[in-house]
């Protein structure tokens, strides 16, 4: 279980990205962090592995604070948290099978993971992840020759191969196509169910939160707004975590 | 008739250029370097004697100042004499008018030394009889200058060509042909510091390049198998080589250098003005241009005697040189 | 950037007063450096053409060149080598220094600045210095030329490889960072493979470039083609010296289709 | 053991797992290693048959101290005077500004001719082909040419030295123009605009921080080859003394000097690169 | 009008990209091509301005055909057809306000166009453009530093500075949120009527071609299988439009 206790975090001098953030992910559930753009959903997700440092509160992860973690420690606790990127962000001269195998480094000595040695255990392993995401067939392609979905996949399956306790999504959809988007998702819903991951997701499409997410988390201005199952969702809530300008019209549009 | 035609024509186009300034260029050969203080007294000399504006070039490749004067871009130019062989070779307008005279004010000696020297401690095996000769320099390993040096190239090569009675002067400089290893210090004090650390067995320079760091420690400059030493106060690229000792087993007079113009794009009226003023008295005691005799400052001509002067040459008086280079 | 103009005319005017500033500087420091080096623009630029002809004339290899054929090859044969291993060699320190000198990669900041300097120190300082710090240590020689090259191509390759390391995507290494890799790995599993294409062509760029410089080069090796150019020009036998320039630029245009051939295969 | 991968994915091995070594290896890698592992052995090869001459390291490196302290820890005018070198300097400084600003303007419209994406392949590749055989004539015999076709001095140095300015740049920004996005370039042509208001207008904008990051790095060897070259020319600049200094009085306090004021003038060169391409970039 | 007549295209040897493509759309309306991935729709879009040229068939704006102008022509008939991509296709270190001015380039002389010299009232159109797209504010600011919407809405500006009678969109809201995608329809069904343009449109949101379209052309594998007005795309429809292997699934899962 993640668990986020009251997490501080100002950029330069003053500006409060976010402000005593709380909020609870259980593993086998997807959590949804929904949320105006610009209201901190990348800060949140890049303070759970600690790739930006915060500015005060707990992030427990099964109990343990991240946050408390030397140097050496964090390398091991991000090894167990899976992150993926809106833009991939894959090795793109490397093939899909080598992009999957980077998830092994954090396991791997210096020396062995300088030069690429895996053992043929840590192949198959690759290999068949690749398959459990529909990526058979392109374990040798280079990441650059595959279509958007594609690499997302990839990139998720690079997140498996760590075996993660928590894989952590930072907009993965948002340069998808509805389709890609769909297989994407299915995969992650699929994963969260049955490999008991704590699956956390920041999202602009609502709908797609809506039909994945169990748990959904609103975020407005660095604070938390909305903390629920994702029935509970309805307009009210969504006019509480968008509330801007005209997001008004944005929320009702995307209830048609 | 059309051969006048055309030879007003190009008269008169010369002529146009006769009337625009005349171009001297320098390319800094062994008996030339970088005096500019001297450059601007000649240029003042030249444009009192001629009336016309002068503009001095200073270049540092070979090709470009031989070129330039054969071509007629530049009218006059001093140079080494291997290089005005081949700029005279290139175009026969080219005509030698002045030259540094000896001590005595004649042409007799008018020549500096080249050498071919040995380290000390080997010289015993170029003896033949308990005369010095370069007879077994063969297969050695040899230092020049470079190939466009005239003192330290062309005069040695071909003190060796007849001495071996070499046709190709591509065997002196290829590795492994007649020499095992040939090397090119970049100038003369190269040269020499290849042979004091033993680089090569054997090595040519001139005499006016190492008289700041080597002194005759046995003979004289002018004196066949004289040893040398490296001066105490010498420096780099000396420094280490203190007190080592070298002795010519050769030595060569090499002509002193002309000064040239380019008959062509020169009036005849400009060259016979030049001449006199170069070869005048007034202009050997100008101690802008010449270092008056006893005087320790650097100019472009050393005057030991008051004697020495520029004296008149022509390209006759360059027959040994012409002969060495072959044309 | 003020981004409040009262009016677009405001601030056209605006750009164009700086676009004419920039203008009239670049033509003030032209007009300035004629002066000073007394140039004159189109009085020179007329006579391109007359030079070229010159070139043709003069520099055609003729029957006699040929003749000559045999020690070119030869020597050609050796500067491609030394240009190679050289600039080989400078690619190994000029990646480990680029690493460690470049932005994204840096261990500390200190660091990237030495590199910096000591890759600036490294391309400036003119090859007569250069001939003389050698020529007068390391005697003439192969090794001598090499050790020229070697530190010129360092000097490029550190900075090329540095702005190219530079270039690259910062999140794709946060992404191995996520993973739980260090430093070292994020290097060998990120940032090369990465770089690796761009790299080769650079490196097959400074091998063409080498083997152009070794007319420079020639002259302190005493071997090598350059010093075979430089001894026929120096002897007036241009048409051996047209049949080197002619030989180099075969070997150039080839290398670089090749480059541009194996750039392709490998991106 | 190697197994090739060709963008088919229908060819691939079945991979099984638990029995078969898996390889990574793929077609694009293996060409890579193998150019990499060719040059590496043609690199070894030449190194164990470099003439060393005997060297004896320890000396050359003693040696090279003492040459090293006196070039760099003793520097000084030798015989020349500070205002004779300082302005010889400015010369120096001003023919790398004339070559640059000239080969970057003529550059630029060539190199519109070499881009692929805006020329005809034939057209590029020809302007390509000129452009190496440019590059690979070594430049002191263009100085050469231009000082017999026009006269000594200025005028040939900044012609001779032009000609490899120009190829270069022309080589760089056709690359860097090739790097804009068709994309945009389209955007404009469907909108009907002609070619060169697309190359001024759009191309010419979004690469300046590149064309300015090449330029400064061509003024850099600009400057080094007027130093090495144009006092050949007649352009009697600092490299005269340098070279004089060098080849012919072997004088290292003075070469040191030279050397230390061209550093000088490559540093201030580097700090106005980096400002300017900051200036650009940061707006980004 | 624009009329497209049995359209041919084949890349390449035999690769039949569009077969026999015939559809009409309507000034003041906006059309909406709707079709799997590799469909041909953006083939289609491209022929209609002649970025690639087809093998055959008609296309008439305004009983003109488009493909039978010479290179002057065809730089003339584009000036009066906007054109708005996927990724905005602006030249990022300018401002917003010249990449608008560079919608009139194509109507300026040479030279008048290499120096970029636009009149005091194009200036002004152009500001007024911005001001109509809700963009006002950001005149002077550099592309690359607005959102993908508001790049998008630049993109819309430069092709109304053409002038134009027609308006090609290639998946212009695909790299949008949702809350810009709505802006940016609502501006183009808004300009469509209010200045009665042609706007063509690729879309692969099924729901916002149905919102937002009048008319609505659906193809498959480079052959129109539907056209006709938007309420009449149901669900069988759009199995023929999507017939593909996993089609259905998409389409259901769009219609959520
Ligand atoms: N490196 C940074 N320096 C300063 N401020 C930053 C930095 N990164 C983000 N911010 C600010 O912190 C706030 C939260 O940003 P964050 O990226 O977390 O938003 P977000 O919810 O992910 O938005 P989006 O949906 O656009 O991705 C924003 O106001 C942003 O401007
Ligand atoms: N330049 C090209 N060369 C060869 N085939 C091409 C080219 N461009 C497109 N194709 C092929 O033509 C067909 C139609 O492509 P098009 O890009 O028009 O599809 P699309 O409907 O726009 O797809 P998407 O929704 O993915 O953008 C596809 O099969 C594609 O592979
Ligand atoms: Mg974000
Ligand atoms: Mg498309």
């Amino acid at each position: 279980m993640l668990k986020v206790i009251e997490l501080d975090k100002t950029y330069g001098q003053d500006k409060h990205s976010l402000k005593s953030v709380n909020f609870t992910a259980q593993p086998g559930e997807v959590t949804a962090i929904i949320g105006p753009s610009g209201a901190g959903k990348t800060t949140i997700l890049r303070s759970v592995n600690q790739l930006i440092r915060d500015n005060g509160g707990q992030i427990l992860l099964d109990d343990e604070d991240i946050r408390q973690a030397n140097k050496k420690e964090l390398r091991k606790i991000r090894h167990h948290i899976g992150m993926i990127f809106q833009n991939y962000n894959l090795i793109s001269p490397l093939t899909a099978l080598e992009n999957v195998l980077h998830g092994r480094l954090g396991a791997k000595s210096t020396m062995a993971g300088m030069l690429g040695l895996y053992s043929n255990a840590e192949k198959a392993e690759a290999l068949e992840l690749l398959a459990e995401v529909g990526l058979k067939d392109y374990a040798y392609q280079r990441c650059d020759q595959l279509s958007g979905g594609q690499q997302q996949r990839v990139g998720i399956a690079r997140a498996l191969m760590q075996h993660p306790k928590m894989i952590l999504c930072d907009e993965p959809i948002a340069s998808l196509d509805p389709k890609s988007t769909r297989t994407v998702m299915d995969i992650l819903r699929r994963l969260a169910k049955e490999k008991q991951l704590i699956i956390l997701i920041n999202l602009h499409q609502i709908d797609v939160a809506r039909e994945y997410a169990d748990h959904i988390v609103g975020i407005n201005s660095g604070a938390i707004v909305f903390e629920g199952p994702s029935q509970s969702v309805d307009d009210t809530v969504l006019q509480k975590i968008y509330r801007q300008a005209d997001s008004t019209a944005t929320v009702t549009a995307n209830e048609n | 008739a059309s051969g006048t035609a055309t030879g007003t024509k190009s008269d008169s186009s010369a002529s146009k250029d006769k009337d625009k300034a005349i171009t001297v260029v320098f390319y800094p050969n062994e008996s030339a370097k970088s005096f500019s203080g001297s450059r601007d007294a000649l240029k003042k000399s030249i444009e009192k004697a001629t009336g016309k504006t002068v503009k001095l070039q200073t270049t540092t490749d070979y090709n470009v100042a031989i070129q330039a004067i054969a071509s007629g871009k530049a009218q006059v130019a001093y140079m080494g004499a291997n290089g005005y062989i081949q700029a005279n070779h290139i175009s026969k307008d080219v005509q030698p008018f002045a030259a540094q005279s000896d001590a005595e004010g004649s042409l007799k000696k008018a020549t500096y030394n080249s050498y071919i020297m040995v380290q000390q401690k080997d010289a015993d095996k170029y003896k033949d009889g308990d005369k010095y000769s370069i007879k077994n320099i063969k297969g050695k390993k040899m230092s020049y200058v470079s190939n466009s040096s005239t003192s330290g190239f062309l005069v040695p090569t071909a003190e060796i060509k007849r001495e071996f009675n070499v046709k190709d002067e591509d065997k002196l400089t290829q590795n492994g042909q007649f020499f095992s290893k040939v090397l090119y210090g970049g100038s003369h004090q190269g040269s020499a510091v290849n042979l004091l650390k033993g680089d090569a067995d054997v090595a040519a320079f001139d005499d006016g390049d190492l008289m700041p760091y080597l002194k005759p420690s046995e003979g004289s400059w002018d004196k066949l198998g004289s040893t040398f030493e490296v001066k105490d106060d010498a420096e780099a690229p000396f420094t280490d080589l203190k007190g080592k000792k070298v002795v010519n087993i050769a030595m060569m007079p090499v002509q002193q250098g002309p000064w040239v113009y380019n008959t062509k794009s020169l009036s005849k009226d400009d060259q016979e003005k030049i001449a006199k003023e170069f070869t005048s008295k007034e202009f050997a005691s100008n101690k802008e241009i010449f270092s008056q005799p006893g005087s320790k400052a650097a100019k472009l001509f050393q005057r030991k005697t008051d004697k020495q002067q520029l004296i008149k040459v022509t390209d006759k008086w360059y027959e040994p040189t012409h002969k060495l280079v072959g044309y | 950037m003020k981004t409040n103009y009262r009016s677009p005319q405001q601030f056209f005017r605006q750009r164009q007063l700086r676009l004419w500033v920039v203008l009239i500087i670049l033509i003030a420091i032209y007009w300035l450096s004629m002066a000073i080096v007394s140039f004159q623009t189109i009085p020179s630029i007329v006579k391109v053409p007359a030079g070229l002809v010159w070139l043709f004339k003069n520099f055609v290899p003729t029957q006699r060149s040929i003749s000559y054929l045999g020690p070119i090859l030869y020597q050609l044969w050796r500067t491609l080598l030394v240009a190679v291993s050289s600039t080989i060699c400078a690619s190994f320190f000029g990646l480990i220094f680029a690493i460690l000198g470049a932005k994204t990669t840096t261990p500390s900041p200190i660091l990237r600045v030495v590199i910096r300097f000591g890759a600036s120190l490294l391309r400036n300082i003119p090859v007569v210095a250069w001939s003389m710090i050698l020529l007068f240590s390391f005697k003439q020689s192969d090794f001598t030329g090499f050790l020229a090259l070697f530190f010129m191509t360092l000097g490029y390759l550190t900075r090329a490889f540095t702005e190219t390391i530079e270039d690259l995507d910062g999140e794709k290494l946060q992404a191995l960072q996520a993973v739980g890799a260090n430093y070292f790995q994020c290097v060998f599993c990120g940032v090369l493979p990465e770089v690796a294409s761009t790299l080769t062509s650079w490196v097959l760029y400074m091998i063409e470039n080498n083997l152009r410089d070794a007319t420079l080069v020639g002259i302190l090796t005493g071997t090598g083609v350059g010093f075979l150019f430089d001894h026929y020009f120096k002897s007036f036998r241009y048409d051996a010296a047209g049949l080197i320039v002619l030989l180099i630029a075969i070997l150039v245009i080839l290398l670089e289709l090749s480059s541009t051939q194996i750039r392709r295969a490998i991106a | 053991m190697i197994e090739n991968s060709s963008t088919t994915p229908k060819t691939l091995p079945q991979p099984n797992p638990k029995t078969k070594r898996i390889s990574m290896m793929t077609r694009p890698r293996l060409i890579l290693r193998t150019v990499l592992g060719g040059l590496t052995l043609v690199t070894l090869y030449s190194l164990l048959t470099l003439n060393t001459a005997n060297l004896k390291l320890s000396e050359a490196f003693k040696s090279l101290g003492t040459n090293l302290h006196s070039m760099f820890l003793q520097p000084s005018v030798g015989q020349d005077s500070w205002n004779l070198l300082l302005t010889a300097l400015t010369r120096s400084v001003s023919l790398a500004m004339l070559t640059t600003l000239l080969g970057a303007l003529f550059a630029f419209f060539i190199a519109v001719g070499a881009a692929r994406n805006l020329s005809p392949t034939w057209l590029a590749n020809t302007i390509k082909a000129v452009m190496a055989f440019i590059r690979s004539i070594p430049t002191i015999l263009w100085v050469l040419i231009y000082s017999v076709t026009m006269g000594l001095g200025a005028n040939a140095a900044v012609v001779g030295l032009t000609f490899h300015s120009i190829a270069y740049l022309v080589k760089a920004y056709s690359e860097s123009i090739e790097e804009t996005s068709s994309d945009t370039i389209e955007a404009l042509k469907a909108s009907g605009v002609g070619f060169w208001p697309i190359v001024f207008q759009a191309i010419l904008p979004s690469i300046i921080p590149a064309l300015l990051s090449w330029t400064f790095i061509r003024f850099e060897i600009n400057f080094a080859n007027a130093v090495a070259v144009g006092a050949a020319a007649g352009a009697d600049d600092i490299g005269y003394y340098l070279f004089m200094s060098g080849s012919f009085y072997s004088n290292f306090h003075e070469v040191g000097l030279i050397v230390y004021l061209l550093l000088g003038v490559a540093v201030i060169l580097e700090l106005v690169s980096m400002r300017l391409r900051g200036h650009y970039l940061q707006k980004n």
